[in-house]
């Protein structure tokens, strides 16, 4: 995408500033559809929640069915007060916000939309992706701490043993899937699975890998099941308790973009990225990202809310084991000749 | 799977009924002769007036003794009788289905009321509240605090010649 | 922010800026009466129908209404119930945690001015005794109904309201 | 009359290192109203937990005082206001123990209705806020809306939707509303159904059982030994039911079990309730089928005058046995009214309970012990 937008600008201007544009055209391209998408996923969670509880959800703002809801919760946050509590650490308090929301939008360089709807293809994609996502529970770490809470603390202190725990068998799950492919790289990561080899149908990793990936994703992201570091009804708010305004906004934008993201990479990475009949890479990107961000709001509107010791368990007793014999179970694929790198 | 479970863990119980005034009286009368119990209210209420200082003793002959097991205690309130204060316990037996009212009386002012926190664990903040509403200090009490009424309040609310503040009440007055 | 706020009154005087004026306060204020968030602070009896009314049959997310937990990120703080002298430090602390612009709803006979409990020393007799209030509901408890309406008349209030009063950027 | 409106935060005691004292309430999203729980952690096991309560007392039990015996009756409502029903009923009951009021017998059956109704309403809404405070928000929304299917029926006998003010001494305030059995038993046809939904969602949901089962153990001597009742004591295993032990009302006419817990954690508490509603359904086949013909009140004078004495009546509420102690000395107004509630006890039970847990279970087991804090604080 880069290129496209570089030999755009490149008639205006030398090719030094045209390239510099190009990438501040794919910043702004990016921000805009993160914006845009986080607010569409806040309505489509509310609408989607409605649903499965016998209710109709955002309806009056903005015909038909409160479409605009999202847009007014937006501008009334960036209008509040933005409280910062005296007994806070006035600095860490402020940079959390942001710590945590640039990681998550950072990912999207790398995500392919489509063959050529990629701001950066770089080599080492998936590698780049895993070590920013693990930047953003330093944000969250810090804003439970700064706030001088005890609730923002105890919640920034089991966000952090819970991401670092689900870290491990979410890498292995993806590094699983880097064995059989032969690459890092996103775009090349998709071709080995075209046609409709996608890396979910190859039994028995792909499944394995999959599920693995996608429950230590959820508590990755916070959500239900795993959403122990913002526990309503116990933690109050978790580490965003003593956040108003723009700054709790920031949060909220960050825990959307990541669930968006996860659900991008497991479709990248398992159900076949762009692939599909026609070429209409985007739309089918978008068609099995949008099913499992549905699947992901399906779980957090049925279960209940696992405690502590019990996530720790499932992290290390289950994923860990599971994810190290999927794992090995890719190498021993790509011994006999099974891997996609010559396949 | 689980619906087995469940239905196992519910269990369809054999249910005891409760005895009449007049029949936990005999009971007791029987185990514990020089309790005297008396039934009263129209047959309604079996009851047992003991002095204050012997109500720990009392208590525990009838959660103690084999044939009683009056082990569930219910409450235990004071009713201000303007020149006394009368203390009310219920005490109840789930495995007779009989139960008993113990009364006590002391005098309004510079008096300590036993606590039967060393009986039942379940009379403790009973006996807080009682503390609270009418200023009875229970001795031995392991944490007798103001329970209901902010810590500042002035005065017991249930002591009858606590009215000034309740506008209502003056006005009829 | 102090610039912003200041703003308004300065912009009134170049010509043409009382439209923009008037077209920034419509929609801020639609934006602030489209999102009420109101922070869940059930005392008493009404707090049940207050749960009753964010639940599925009368659904008060058609409004917008989003019922959060900590008084930092809500809007509207619905007392619903008997406030209790005890309790009400605790209420003004809340109100005071809460980010401006905010609204109090006085839901219930309690909360407006002691209601059946007025008589009692250790109930405080209404709500605005301690914070201002802009919506008052009666009832014992107020149906459903007319928590609604509480919302929507707390909307039609919010519309009225003028952007150099309600800046607090 | 001032009230120094400054905060009084009990100062902590002196503590350990390692040790974390964590305010819960008397604000907070799941403390069901005012319960103030000062917890001491190490890291997040409670080694200490002390109930704070009074910060919604309203001084019922002096009101009585100032009060004719007709003026309390819709005091009581707002007692534990999640089952108006209930103590409505524990204090007509008394109040006509002590004044020698017979009440007719299709009064009898109508208030077993409206009172069963009531227990289902709020057992519901137990199943509502406990799913909530596990995180499970849909359980929260599927039982208000089956509640409201109870409280419409509510609604059409009394005219309220929570405070039904419904029974009167000596008899109920109005007469059944023509197609109340019909209703009943659609009411009966639509909730079983639910029910058997609701054990698929929640109750043998993998996640729920393992956040439920042997968490917050109450042992049937413990729960003695405080008090407790109600579906909490049955939860232990101990079978003492109010209607069952003492009927009142002509509950003797219906056929239902009391059904009973295995160990007293917080899933038998839960399993106990789920049951009761279908016994309760049960009740109000049996009693609208039976509706007696007749009277439905007794006259009974606006300035009923008791002759001194006293009664104790109790009733088996939604949450408990709840007792009304009432004692009078001759003239209109009661001299005393004890109410002895439920929640009251099985909040002081909560200390015992809560210690050794976790955080993420205090919210287990203050949702399966079910307190409504208007009858805590009175």
């Amino acid at each position: 995408m880069t290129d496209l937008f570089q030999r755009l600008w490149g008639h205006f201007f030398g090719p030094k500033v045209s390239l510099v544009l190009a990438y501040l055209t794919d910043a702004v391209a990016i921000l805009v559809f993160i914006l845009l998408t986080v607010m569409f996923l806040i309505w489509l969670e509310r609408k989607v929640a409605a649903r499965f509880q016998n209710r109709l959800g955002p309806m009056r703002v903005g015909r038909p069915h409160g479409w605009l809801q999202s847009v007014a919760d937006v501008l009334k946050l960036l209008l509040k007060e933005d409280v910062i509590p005296t007994k806070a650490d006035r600095w860490v308090f402020t940079l959390a916000p942001i710590v945590v929301v640039v990681p998550a939008i950072l990912i999207w360089v790398c995500i392919p939309f489509s063959r050529n709807l990629v701001a950066k293809d770089l080599n080492i994609g998936i590698f780049y992706i895993i070590s920013l996502a693990s930047l953003g529970v330093l944000g969250i770490i810090m804003g439970g701490w700064a706030a001088n809470n005890k609730y923002t603390l105890i919640g920034g202190l089991r966000s952090a043993a819970q991401m670092i725990s689900y870290e491990i068998p979410l890498v292995l799950s993806v590094v699983a899937v880097v064995v059989l492919a032969g690459t890092m790289d996103m775009n090349g990561l998709v071709a080995r699975q075209a046609p409709y080899r996608w890396f979910v149908f190859w039994v028995p990793v792909g499944p394995l890998a999959f599920l693995i990936y996608l429950t230590a994703a959820v508590a990755e992201t916070n959500r239900v099941p795993f959403d122990l570091p913002e526990a309503e009804s116990e933690l109050v708010s978790g580490f965003h308790t003593e956040y108003s305004g723009m700054k709790f906004g920031f949060f909220f934008l960050a825990e959307f973009t990541n669930m968006f993201a996860v659900s991008a990479i497991a479709t990248t990475l398992f159900l076949g990225g762009w692939l599909g009949p026609g070429n209409l890479g985007p739309l089918w990107f978008l068609i099995k990202t949008y099913a499992i961000v549905f699947f992901i709001m399906w779980l957090r509107w049925t279960l209940p809310r696992v405690r502590g010791d019990q996530l720790m368990k499932l992290a290390w007793k289950v994923l860990l084991p599971s994810s190290l014999v999927v794992l090995f179970l890719a190498s021993v694929m790509v011994a006999v000749g099974f891997g996609g790198a010559r396949g | 799977m689980f619906d087995q479970e469940m239905k196992q863990n519910i269990q369809q119980s054999s249910h005891p009924t409760a005895l009449s005034a007049e029949a936990t009286g005999e009971m007791i009368a029987r185990a514990l002769p020089d309790l005297k119990p008396s039934i009263s209210s129209a047959g309604q209420i079996c009851r047992i007036q003991v002095p204050k200082e012997s109500l720990v003793e009392v208590a525990e002959t009838l959660k103690g003794h084999p044939d009683l097991r009056f082990t569930y205690f219910s409450f235990m309130s004071a009713i201000d009788r303007s020149d006394h204060f009368e203390l009310v316990y219920l005490l109840q037996s789930p495995t007779t289905g009989g139960s008993v009212w113990l009364r006590s009386s002391m005098a309004r002012d510079g008096e300590a009321a036993p606590t039967l926190t060393g009986v039942y664990s379940g009379a403790g903040w009973h006996e807080r509240e009682a503390y609270d509403m009418f200023g009875i200090v229970f001795e031995g009490h392991p944490d007798l605090r103001t329970i209901l009424l902010p810590e500042d309040f002035q005065g017991h609310p249930l002591r009858k010649d606590f009215v000034a503040a309740y506008d209502f009440l003056a006005e009829r007055q | 922010m102090g610039i912003l706020s200041k703003l308004p009154p300065y912009l009134e005087k170049v010509p043409g800026g009382q439209i923009i004026l008037t077209s920034a306060e419509f929609v801020i204020n639609w934006a602030r009466r489209s999102s009420l968030w109101p922070m869940t602070f059930g005392l008493a009896c009404c707090a049940i129908e207050m749960m009753a009314t964010a639940a599925s049959r009368f659904d008060l997310d058609r409004f917008g209404v989003m019922l959060r937990a900590t008084p930092r990120q809500s809007d509207v703080m619905i007392v619903a119930g008997t406030l209790c002298t005890k309790m009400a430090p605790r209420l003004k602390l809340l109100y005071e945690q809460m980010p401006e612009p905010r609204y109090v709803i006085a839901m219930g006979g309690c909360a407006i001015d002691g209601g059946p409990f007025q008589a009692s020393p250790t109930v405080v007799k209404g709500v605005d005794k301690l914070v201002p209030v802009d919506v008052y509901i009666p009832g014992c408890p107020p149906r459903p109904e007319a928590l609604m309406h509480g919302f929507l008349t707390l909307q039609e209030k919010i519309k009225k309201e003028r952007l150099a009063d309600s800046l607090h950027v | 009359m001032t009230v120094d409106y400054e905060v009084q935060e009990m100062l902590p005691e002196p503590h350990e290192f390692h040790e974390l004292e964590l305010n819960m309430g008397p604000q907070h999203p799941s403390t069901h109203g005012v319960l103030r729980l000062l917890l001491t952690l190490d890291s997040e096991v409670i080694l200490k937990a002390q109930p704070h309560i009074g910060y919604l007392h309203r001084s019922f039990e002096k009101f009585a005082e100032g009060m004719t015996y007709t003026q309390f009756l819709p005091y009581t409502d707002r007692l534990d206001y999640v089952s108006a029903i209930t103590n409505e009923f524990g204090y007509c009951l008394a109040a006509e123990k002590l004044a020698g009021i017979e009440v007719p017998r299709r009064a009898q059956y109508l208030r077993v209705i409206a009172a069963e109704l009531q227990r289902i309403a709020s057992h519901l809404l137990f199943v509502a806020t406990f799913g909530n405070d596990l995180a499970a928000v849909t359980v929260f929304l599927y039982g208000f809306r089956d509640r409201e299917r109870v409280i419409d029926i509510l609604d059409s006998l009394s005219g309220q939707r929570l405070t039904y003010h419904y029974l009167r001494l000596g008899g109920v305030m109005a007469d059944a509303v023509p197609g109340l059995d019909r209703k009943v038993l659609d009411l009966v046809d639509y909730l079983i159904p639910r029910l058997d939904e609701l054990d698929e969602l929640f109750t043998n949901n993998v996640i729920f059982r393992r956040r439920t089962e042997n968490v917050g153990i109450l042992t049937a001597e413990q729960a003695l030994d405080f008090g407790v009742s109600g579906p909490n004591l049955r939860g232990s295993g101990v079978a003492w039911d109010v209607r069952k032990a003492d009927p009142y009302s002509s509950y003797q006419d219906f056929e239902f079990d009391v059904p009973t817990g295995r160990q007293g954690d917080c899933f038998d508490r839960y399993a106990v309730r789920i049951e009761e509603m279908r016994q309760s359904l049960r009740i109000l086949k049996q009693a609208v089928e039976g509706l007696p013909e007749g009277e439905i009140r007794t006259k009974v004078s606006r300035n009923l005058k008791p002759p001194a004495g006293e009664a104790y009546a109790h009733v088996e509420g939604a949450r408990g046995d709840v007792g009304f102690f009432l004692i009078s000395d001759g003239s209109t107004n009661p001299y005393r009214l004890k109410i002895r509630g439920p929640s009251f006890i099985h909040t002081m039970a909560l200390e015992t309970i809560l210690k050794g847990w976790k955080i993420a279970d205090v919210i287990a087991v203050l949702g399966s012990i079910d307190i409504v804090l208007g009858e805590v604080d009175r």
